[in-house]
C-alpha cells in the first residue's frame, strides 16, 4: 500500500493539461486533452513513471459523424497504480491531423499505421503510414477509409 | 490412371487464406499420433509443388485469394482441393464484410466440403475419405 | 536504423528473405521482410493485411448477440478469451454481473485454453528445432487437454461458451470427475516437458541467449503476455484487473529475468502448471448455484455508454473498447490482439542475429504459428522456396 | 537404467492411435453437431433465422401437403450445413425448443449446400 501512495496520480501530472475529465466503464479515467498537447501529455507520463512502468495498451480512434469530429482514446496502462486511464483528443473530420508520438513510444507504430488506414487520420512525423497496411487493394484505390460511418464501397 | 494412382499416397498441401487458426490446428491434430493419417500415405507435403490435395481453411481474404490462385494453378495435375470449415465454404459468419470473398469456390473449384466450425479431425478424415471415393468413380467414369 | 538501411540496399550481395505470406493466427498476419548481411540481419521490415477481415466494421453492422459469435472467430486458438473480454464488455454496459458458479466455470475454461495454447506454442517451438519426437509427443498430450474442453464446452476448439451474464452449459459431478482425471493425466507430462526443455543441450543450445529483450524495449515497445514476463516486467491483466474469479482463485505471476527465448518458453510451461493448479482448484471448490443464463430473457437494446475491458489470452494483453448508443448494435468496436503488437513491434529485436535465429525468436513470441510455412529466399535474382523449418536448419550447412 | 525401463514400458503400452475410419473415436454425447427443427414444435416464428450469426438458416414455405395447426404462418427453419457454424444460438434462442441436437459430425459433402429439411421433414412422420 506504501509503494502505491509513492506513485503521484495521474491527474496531478497533467493537471494543467486536462480540459474535462470523463469515466470509461468499468472505473477507467478519461482525461480530454488538447489536440496540440498530446506529446506534452505522453512524454510527461512517460517522465513521471519512468520507462519500465507505463506503455501504450492501445490506440482508438472512432468517427463522431454527428458532431462532425474524430475522438483519439490513448489508452495508458500504468503498471504500479493497475490503472488504465485514458488520454482523449478530438480532431476536426474535415482535417483529422495529429502529432505522431512515435519517437516517444515506438510501441505507437501499429496503432497509428492501423488508424491512418481504417480511419483516414494523418499523423505528422510519422513516415511508416501507407494506405494498404490492412485494407484490401480494390477499397484503397476507391480511397475509402472502412471505418469511417459515411464508407461505402 | 493417373488419378486413381493418388489414392495409395495423397499429399496434402494446407494452405490457410487468412482464417482464425482454430481450423488449421485441428487439421494439424487430424495428422497427429491421435488419428496418424499415415496409415492411409496421407501426410504434409513440403511444397505445392509435390502435393495432391489443397486444403484450404480460413475465410478468403482478398488479398490472400490472389496467393489462393497462384498457389493452386503451380500444383500438378491431378490435383483436388477441400474447403475445411465454415469461412472456406462460403464465409461463415465473415459474410459481409469488405475483406472476404464468400468461399473458396469464387477462386478456384472446390471438390469437397467439411462444414463445422472448425470441424473435429475425425470430421476432417471424413472428408478426405469422401474425397477418395469421389476420385475413385472419376477413375471408373475415365476408364469406361 | 533508416541509416543501416539505405547502406545495405547499396550492397549488392546482400540478402532479401521475405517470411512467410502467411501468417493466419494473429487477426493481422504479416510478411517478414529480411535484409541480411551474410548472415546478420541489418533490418526487418514487417507486412501485413494478409488477414484483414474488416471484423472491426463487421461488429457495427451486426447486433451485439451476433458480435458474441464474431469475436471468437477472430483467433481460434484464443477464442474463449476473446469471447470473454467482449461479454464482459457487455456485461458493463447493461451492468450486470453472473453468478459466482458462472465465474469459476470461466476461469476453468479459459485455463484449459491457456494450457493447450502453452503446449502448442513449445511443441512448434520443438519442431521448428527439429526436435520431431518432441513435438509429437506433446501434440498426444494436449489432446487430453483437448478432450477436457470438450467435455466442457461442447467443442474441442471454438467454444462458444459465453454469455452476457453467464455461461451457455453446466457441469455435473461425472463430468468433473472426468475433467479431474484428464488433468492428472496430464500433469507429470508438463513437469517432464518443462524439464525437457530446462535441461535438453537439443533445446537449451539454441534458445538461450537468443532473441534478448531488455525491459525498457518490452514497455517502449508495447510488447505483453509472456514476452513481457519473460523480461521481468511483471504485467498480468489477471492479476491488474482480477476479472472473473481470478480474485479468489490463488494463483501467482510468473517472471523471469533472462529475456531471451528460453525464459520466454520456460515462462509458458511454468504459466502451463500454475494454470493446472487453478482448473483444480475451480474443479474442486466449484459453487453451487445457477451458471446458465437464459437468452430469451436478455435485454436486446443496449444502454449508451463505453467500456474498456482487458483480458489475458495466453499471448498478452487483449482489450476491447466498445461504444453503445442506445441501439441493438455497438456504434464502434475496437479490438488489440496482443500478436498485433507482439510481432509488428517487435521488428527491432531481430537485429543483430542470424538469419537461422529468425524463426526461433518469431516463435517464442508465440504468432499462433502453422501460418508461417513458406519463406522466399532470393540470392542474386535467383528464387528459392524454402519452409521455415529449412530456413532454422541453415546455419547447420 | 532408466531406458530400459521407458523402453519396457512402451512396448507393453497400447499405441495412442485410433484406426479411425474403422475404430469409432470416443466423442461426447452432448458435443456440438448436427441440428435440425422439430416441425411438431415449430412455430414459424423466424427468430432462429434472424439471430443466425452467420445467416445460415433460411424460412421455407411447408409443402403444400402439410397443414399444421400450430404453424399458421406455414414456414420452416432450413440450416445450410456449409455455412453453420454450430454455435447453437438457434437452439438457446428458440422459444418453443423446437430443435433437436445430436453429436453427428460426419457431413462432408460434394456441394456448397447441404440442408436441413430431409431432416425436418422426417420428424412429422415419426409423429
Amino acid at each position: 500500500m506504501s509503494e502505491a501512495k509513492a506513485v503521484p496520480d495521474p491527474k496531478d501530472v497533467l493537471r494543467d493539461l486536462i480540459i474535462r475529465e470523463e469515466l470509461v466503464k468499468p472505473n477507467r479515467r478519461v482525461f480530454v486533452i488538447d489536440k496540440t498537447k498530446i506529446r506534452e501529455a505522453i512524454s510527461r507520463i512517460l517522465k513521471t513513471y519512468g520507462e519500465t512502468s507505463a506503455y501504450l495498451s492501445s490506440v482508438a480512434g472512432v468517427d463522431k459523424i454527428e458532431q462532425g469530429i474524430m475522438e483519439l482514446n490513448y489508452f495508458i496502462s500504468i503498471l504500479p497504480r493497475t490503472e488504465v486511464i485514458v488520454l482523449r483528443v478530438q480532431l476536426p473530420r474535415a482535417n483529422p491531423v495529429i502529432d505522431s508520438i512515435l519517437d516517444i513510444y515506438p510501441g505507437a507504430l501499429n496503432f497509428e499505421c492501423e488508424t491512418y488506414d481504417l480511419l483516414g487520420i494523418q499523423f505528422n512525423g510519422n513516415k511508416f503510414l501507407k494506405r494498404g497496411f490492412f485494407v484490401p487493394e480494390d477499397v484503397v484505390k476507391k480511397g475509402v477509409y472502412p471505418l469511417r460511418k459515411d464508407a461505402k464501397w | 490412371m493417373s488419378i486413381k494412382l493418388i489414392r495409395y499416397s495423397p499429399w496434402l498441401v494446407h494452405f490457410n487464406t487468412g482464417g482464425c487458426n482454430g481450423c488449421d490446428i485441428e487439421v494439424l491434430a487430424a495428422l497427429m499420433p491421435h488419428f496418424d493419417p499415415e496409415r492411409f500415405g496421407v501426410r504434409l507435403a513440403p511444397s505445392v509443388r509435390h502435393g495432391d490435395i489443397l486444403v484450404v481453411t480460413g475465410a478468403i481474404t482478398k488479398k490472400a485469394a490472389v496467393r489462393l490462385k497462384r498457389l493452386y494453378d503451380q500444383m500438378p495435375n491431378p490435383k483436388f482441393v477441400v474447403a475445411v470449415g465454415a469461412c472456406a465454404c462460403d464465409g461463415g459468419v465473415f459474410k459481409g464484410a469488405y475483406g472476404i470473398l464468400r468461399g473458396a469456390k469464387e477462386v478456384i473449384p472446390v471438390d469437397a466440403y467439411v462444414p463445422g466450425c472448425p470441424p473435429r479431425p475425425e470430421a476432417i478424415l471424413y472428408g478426405i475419405v469422401k474425397l477418395f471415393q469421389k476420385i475413385e468413380l472419376l477413375a471408373k467414369a475415365k476408364s469406361k | 536504423m533508416t541509416l543501416l538501411t539505405e547502406a545495405v540496399v547499396k550492397i549488392p550481395i546482400s540478402l532479401e528473405v521475405p517470411v512467410g505470406p502467411q501468417h493466419p493466427a494473429l487477426h493481422e498476419p504479416v510478411v517478414l521482410k529480411l535484409y541480411a548481411d551474410g548472415e546478420e540481419i541489418v533490418n526487418v521490415e514487417i507486412l501485413t493485411g494478409y488477414n484483414h477481415r474488416g471484423i472491426e466494421k463487421l461488429f457495427e453492422m451486426s447486433s451485439f448477440y451476433k458480435g458474441v459469435f464474431i469475436a471468437p472467430r477472430i483467433c481460434g486458438i484464443c477464442n474463449t478469451i476473446h469471447a470473454n473480454v467482449y461479454v464482459r464488455a457487455i456485461e458493463q454496459l447493461l451492468g450486470m454481473e453472473p453468478s459466482p458458479r458462472a465465474k469459476y466455470l470461466r476461469v476453468l475454461a479459459l485455463e484449459l485454453e491457456r494450457i493447450h495454447s502453452h503446449m502448442l506454442i513449445n511443441a512448434i517451438m520443438a519442431e521448428i528445432l527439429g526436435y520431431d519426437t518432441l513435438f509429437m509427443l506433446i501434440m498426444r498430450d494436449r489432446e487430453y487437454i483437448m478432450k477436457a474442453k470438450e467435455i466442457l464446452t461442447g467443442n474441442r476448439v471454438t467454444s462458444e461458451y459465453f454469455m452476457p451474464g453467464g455461461v451457455r452449459r453446466d457441469i455435473d459431478d461425472t463430468k468433473r470427475e472426468r475433467i479431474l482425471d484428464l488433468l492428472k493425466r496430464v500433469k507429470p507430462r508438463l513437469e517432464y516437458y518443462k524439464k525437457l526443455f530446462e535441461t535438453d543441450p537439443t533445446v537449451t543450445n539454441r534458445l538461450i541467449d537468443v532473441g534478448v529483450l531488455k525491459p525498457r524495449d518490452v514497455v517502449l515497445h508495447s510488447l505483453v503476455g509472456p514476452v513481457a514476463r519473460g523480461s521481468g516486467v511483471k504485467t498480468d491483466v489477471r492479476a491488474e484487473d482480477r476479472y472473473d474469479a481470478y480474485g479468489e482463485v490463488p494463483w501467482n505471476v510468473v517472471t523471469r529475468r533472462e529475456g531471451d527465448s528460453m525464459a520466454r518458453m520456460l515462462v509458458r510451461w511454468d504459466e502451463a502448471l500454475e494454470s493446472w493448479n487453478m482448473c483444480e482448484y475451480v474443479l474442486t471448490h466449484l459453487p453451487g448455484g445457477q451458471a446458465v443464463v437464459d437468452e430469451r430473457k436478455l435485454p436486446r437494446v443496449l444502454p449508451p455508454g463505453e467500456a474498456y475491458t482487458r483480458g489475458e489470452p495466453p499471448r498478452g494483453e487483449l482489450t476491447y473498447y466498445i461504444i453503445g448508443y442506445g441501439r441493438d448494435r455497438p456504434y464502434r468496436v475496437k479490438v488489440r490482439t496482443p500478436s498485433f503488437t507482439n510481432i509488428i513491434n517487435s521488428g527491432f529485436s531481430y537485429i543483430g542475429y542470424s538469419i537461422a535465429d529468425v524463426p526461433v525468436i518469431l516463435v517464442s513470441y508465440d504468432p499462433c504459428i502453422a501460418c508461417m510455412e513458406r519463406a522466399v529466399l532470393i540470392k542474386n535474382g535467383e528464387e528459392k522456396r524454402l519452409t521455415l523449418k529449412e530456413l532454422a536448419n541453415m546455419k547447420k550447412r | 537404467m532408466s531406458i530400459w525401463q521407458e523402453i519396457l514400458k512402451n512396448v507393453f503400452k497400447k499405441p495412442v492411435t485410433i484406426e479411425y475410419p474403422k475404430v469409432e473415436t470416443p466423442i461426447e454425447k452432448d458435443s456440438r453437431g448436427l441440428q435440425y427443427a422439430d416441425l411438431n414444435k415449430c412455430t414459424g416464428c423466424s427468430l432462429c433465422a434472424i439471430e443466425c450469426p452467420s445467416n445460415a438458416i433460411e424460412m421455407r414455405k411447408l409443402p403444400e401437403n402439410i397443414k399444421l395447426k400450430h404453424n399458421p404462418r406455414g414456414l420452416y427453419p432450413v440450416i445450410n450445413y456449409p455455412s453453420c457454424i454450430f454455435c447453437y444460438r438457434c437452439i438457446t434462442i428458440c422459444p418453443v425448443n423446437a430443435f433437436v441436437t445430436t453429436s453427428e459430425y460426419r457431413l462432408a459433402t460434394e456441394t456448397d449446400k447441404l440442408f436441413s429439411d430431409v431432416y425436418s421433414l422426417k420428424t412429422l412422420g415419426q409423429g
